[in-house]
Parts: C-alpha cells; structure tokens; sequence
C-alpha cells in the first residue's frame, strides 16, 4: 500500500541522510584534527626550535606553554561538542546543565534545565537520546526562535522519562515536519522523532507564533 | 624537615614521567611508589610510607575518584589529591565527596604542586584557583 | 504487502544501526581527544616547566620536542582514519593506494591497487562511496579471509566507475547477507550494498571456500 511505501520512502532518505551527515562530520573532524591540531603542534615546535637554538630564553618557552594552553582548550572543546564525557560519567542532568550554562550568554536567551523531583536512573542508551534530542531542540530554538527563554524540563514517572523543551520564542509550522520533500538541509526534526521511535518512545511538536514552540519527548526509561 | 612521601597514580606514563621530573626538583617531596590504574592505588595503599597520593580520574577498570573513596575508608590517614582533566564543578564535587584532599588540574604550574602538596600535608584542603568560578 | 514491509523493516533497523554507529564513534573519538590528546598536552607542558625552571637545560626541551612529534603523529593518524585528506585532494586512486600501502605488512597479505587505464573523473559522491566499500571489503578481507592477496581494480567505462575487491581466501556464505536477523555486530556489507544502492549503483557478492571473495561495485560516475 501507498503508506508502506511512501514510509519506506522516507526511510531510504533518512539513511541517505545518515550517511551524508556521518561522511561530513568525519570530513570536517579529520580536517579540523590536521590543519588546526597539527599546525598549532607545529608552532609549537617552531618556537621550541628557537629556545633550543638560543639556549633557552624564557620567554620562548612561555610563549609555547600559551601555545600548549589555547590548543588544550580547543582540543577540550571539540571533545566537548560530539559527547560530553559527563553524559557517561554523571549522566544526563549535569551534562546538560553544563551543555546549557555554555549556551547562555549575555545577549542571547536564557537556557536553563528544571527537574521534577528526584529522577529515576536512565539506561545509558536513554540518556543518549534524550541528550541528542534536547541538543538539536535548543539549538532549533537559539536559531531560529529569537526566543528569551529557553527551557528544558526533566520528570520521570514509573517507567518513562518525560522531557519538554519549551520557549517562547516565533513559533512555526510543524505541520511541514512530515513532508519528506523539502528536508535536504533541514534534518534535526526528522532526527529527533527517529531517535526517539527507535528508542521505543514518542515526540510530540507544538508550536504557534502566540505561545513558541514546546517540544515534548516521552522515553522508556 | 622530613620529606612527605608520595604515590603517583596515572595511566598515561608520559604524564607520570613528567610529574616525577618535577618532582624531583622538589626539596619537600619525594616519589616512593607509582601506579597506572585505581587497583594499583588500591594496593600500593597497603604501604605503610605512602602520605599522599597524587591521583588521575579518569583511567582504565577502578576510576581514580573511586579508588580514592576506597582508600580514604582503608587508609584515612593518606591524603589524596585528585589530577584532572576537567574543570567543571560536578567533578570536584566528586573529587571532595570521595574523601579527596585536593583538586588540582593537570596544567597546573609547578608552584602549584608545590603549595597543594605542602597545604594537603598539613592536615588543609587544596582546590586549585583555576576552579574559582566553577564552584 | 509483505515484501515492503519487511524492506520497511530493514531500514528502519538500518538507521537504527547508523544512530548507533555514529554516537560510538563520536564517543570514542571525544574520549581519544580528551584522553590522548590532552594528556599528551598536559605532559609536554609538565616537561616545559621544567625546562623554564631550570632556565632551560636543552635535554628538556629536546624531549618536549619529542612528545610533541609522537602527539602529532597520532593526531594525523587518527585524521587519517577518520577520513584521508586525500580524497578530496588527490582523489581516490591515491587515497586508496596509500591506504592499501599502510595495510600492507610483513606478516600480513600483500594489498594492492590495479587500475585498467586511465579512469574518467569521478564526482565527489563517488569518490567517497567507492572508499567506503573498499575500505569495509579490504577491512573484511583482512580480518577473516586469511588471505595471501588482497587486490582492489579499478576501471571505468562512459559512465560508470567499476570496482572489484578481490581476495584469494576462505570464502563465506554470501547468502546469509540478506538475512539482517542475525547482523547486529556485522554491518560491513550491509552498508556498503546500502552505499552502492543509494549512490544509484550495485554491488555484487561472490564468495567460495575455493576461489575466496570477489566483490563488485558499479557506480554511476
Ligand atoms: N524552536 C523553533 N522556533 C522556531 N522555528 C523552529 C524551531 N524549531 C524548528 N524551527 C523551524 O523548523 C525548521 C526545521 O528544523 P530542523 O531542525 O529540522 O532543521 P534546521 O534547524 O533548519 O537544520 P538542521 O537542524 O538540519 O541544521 C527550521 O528551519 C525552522 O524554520
Ligand atoms: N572477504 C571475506 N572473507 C571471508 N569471510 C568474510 C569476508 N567478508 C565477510 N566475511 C564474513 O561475513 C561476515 C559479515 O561481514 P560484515 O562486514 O558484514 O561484518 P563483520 O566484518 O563481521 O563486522 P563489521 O563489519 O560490522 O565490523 C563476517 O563476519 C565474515 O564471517
Ligand atoms: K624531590
Ligand atoms: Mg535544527
Ligand atoms: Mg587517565
Ligand atoms: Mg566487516
């Protein structure tokens, strides 16, 4: 029948798509790894070369150290963008406490995470999801929102994780989500409903110009 | 004066080979055991010399916050200072919980490993001032 | 009907398989940024300051210079892996031959690149499907053919790009490739007939215990 096929359809694309974005990220990555990483090591060098030759004024040497410093914080910083060693380490809450304390900044909106109560403990595969749903929410919201707040709650019942991502920022409309034809550059949506039925749960997409847009996962736990 | 006496715990040996150079220079101080994951501290705690431990977080099987819970029941008497990679709040807050006696971070100045080793010693709490605003 | 159901199925455990593959990945090298790379930092800086303080005994900073070449070496190692800058530099032919040359050792079978002529230009979509499926036919080759040759030919035709990975080892049952039952921790071949279909080519799959595996791609240029 014509929905089977057209889901099927939209599946094929949707690994296509996979596909894409992989080959991009580890395009990008290993360019990133060899022109910044290896040049800033190469200056590095460099102005080792010249503290050597010069048998060492200080000077040379502390300027590499700044070198060595910035080029930490950087390699620090990529590791933070493609998973946050909280996530395994503390888990959920504290890794998007951090993800959103990063993101506030004074003339953007406010990001802040709200929990209900103590939380149930999260397998490790919810965590992820619920992590890389909330990741894309916020960023649909600080980009396209002109929101001024940006809010993300946490609750978990007996057995489901519920997480909303809400603002109150321009709104839009979600009924396009579904139309598979005009998403070559738009993937985040069509994402985060993927990963959330491959979890085994549900996203639901609310949005008007009056009241923003509130996005409500529901996860096993 | 007698000289404090130390463990150095971490995977990396690149990392424990440049922290006993440092080290070395030290007057106050000296290296008499190292290790490269949480059992090894574990067990190197049964030395009855070891005063304090200079420990990673993160490493292979036992991680150096629970290795340090672990010896600060067994050995209250050894102080540890926890080494890390991270400044963020939730893991010196972990750091403190597990019964650590300093946090310093691993690009730290050798004058710091100095104070933090002399401070932890004495009985006192070292946080490294780089975690100032994340507490 | 049963058939695009069950192909429905398949994507959809397909994309699953690509969620899953792409947040390991991003784990593993956020950990290995963390991890190597800033410890590998931390050190260099543990031994600059020494040099500093000693006002700069060359040996130390001699060794410094020493980490940082070890560090750079694994940073371009790990670039390389994630993906050659060559494809989009050189192209395939040269990717593929130094990849083929890294694989090669001593103990291990001889790889090697043959192409028949010249080859037409090949489209960058190309290029990077026909190194994927490479890449994954040596790679298996490697592991559980215990091969003595491992040969990769390249030749293309007006439109096509044709690529055979050959080897002369043990041979497996191709036919259990279309069973994705039983493929949760083998999605080698599996994604590269994916790749070859979505690239609008084919990928063919011959194996016996008496002449080993030959694979084909065909691919649109
Ligand atoms: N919180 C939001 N507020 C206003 N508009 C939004 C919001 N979230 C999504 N949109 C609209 O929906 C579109 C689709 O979002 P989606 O995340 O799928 O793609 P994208 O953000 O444009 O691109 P990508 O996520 O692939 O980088 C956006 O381009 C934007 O117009
Ligand atoms: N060239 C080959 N020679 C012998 N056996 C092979 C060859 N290629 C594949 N196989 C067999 O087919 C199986 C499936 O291969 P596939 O690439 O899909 O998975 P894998 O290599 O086991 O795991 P993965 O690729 O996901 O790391 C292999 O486990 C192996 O038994
Ligand atoms: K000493
Ligand atoms: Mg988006
Ligand atoms: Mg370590
Ligand atoms: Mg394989």
């Amino acid at each position: 029948n014509t929905e089977q096929k057209s889901s099927a359809l939209a599946l094929q694309k949707l690994t296509k798509m996979l596909f894409n974005v992989q080959e991009e990220e580890r395009g990008k990555l290993a360019r990133e790894l060899h022109e910044q990483i290896g040049q800033s090591l190469a200056a590095i060098k460099l102005s080792l070369h010249k503290a050597n030759r010069d048998s060492g004024p200080e000077s040379d040497i502390t300027s590499s150290m700044a070198l060595i410093d910035t080029l930490a914080d950087s390699v620090r910083q990529l590791s933070l963008e493609l998973r946050p060693t909280a996530l395994d380490d503390f888990g959920l809450q504290t890794a998007l406490t951090s993800h959103l304390k990063q993101l506030t900044t004074p003339a953007g909106p406010e990001c802040r995470l709200v929990s209900s109560g103590e939380l149930a403990a999260l397998s490790p595969q919810t965590t992820t999801v619920a992590y890389r749903i909330a990741q894309e929410a916020v960023d649909n919201a600080l980009r396209h929102a002109d929101a001024s707040v940006i809010e993300v709650r946490l609750s978990t019942s007996d057995k489901m994780l519920r997480m909303d991502v809400v603002d109150d920022g321009s709104g839009f409309n979600s009924a396009q989500i579904d139309e598979p034809a005009a998403r070559i550059d738009h993937m985040g949506l069509l994402f985060m409903r993927e990963r959330a039925k491959q979890r085994g749960g549900k996203l639901d997409i609310e949005s008007s110009k009056d009241t923003g847009t509130h996005i409500t996962a529901e996860l096993p736990l | 004066m007698a000289r404090t006496r130390l463990a150095l715990i971490d995977d990396h040996q690149i990392v424990r080979d440049g922290l006993k150079a440092l080290l070395q220079d030290l007057d106050h101080c000296e290296v008499i055991a190292e290790g490269g994951s949480g059992e090894e501290a574990i067990r190197l705690a049964d030395n009855p010399d070891i005063q304090v431990f200079l420990m990673d977080i993160a490493m292979p099987g036992i991680s150096g916050l629970d290795a340090a819970a672990h010896i600060n029941k067994s050995r209250p008497d050894i102080k540890t200072i926890i080494l890390s990679m991270h400044a963020t709040g939730e893991y010196v807050r972990r750091a403190l919980s597990c019964g650590a006696a300093g946090y310093m971070l691993k690009n730290m100045a050798p004058s710091e490993l100095e104070r933090a080793i002399r401070i932890v010693a004495a009985g006192g709490q070292y946080l490294s001032p780089a975690l100032g605003d994340v507490m």
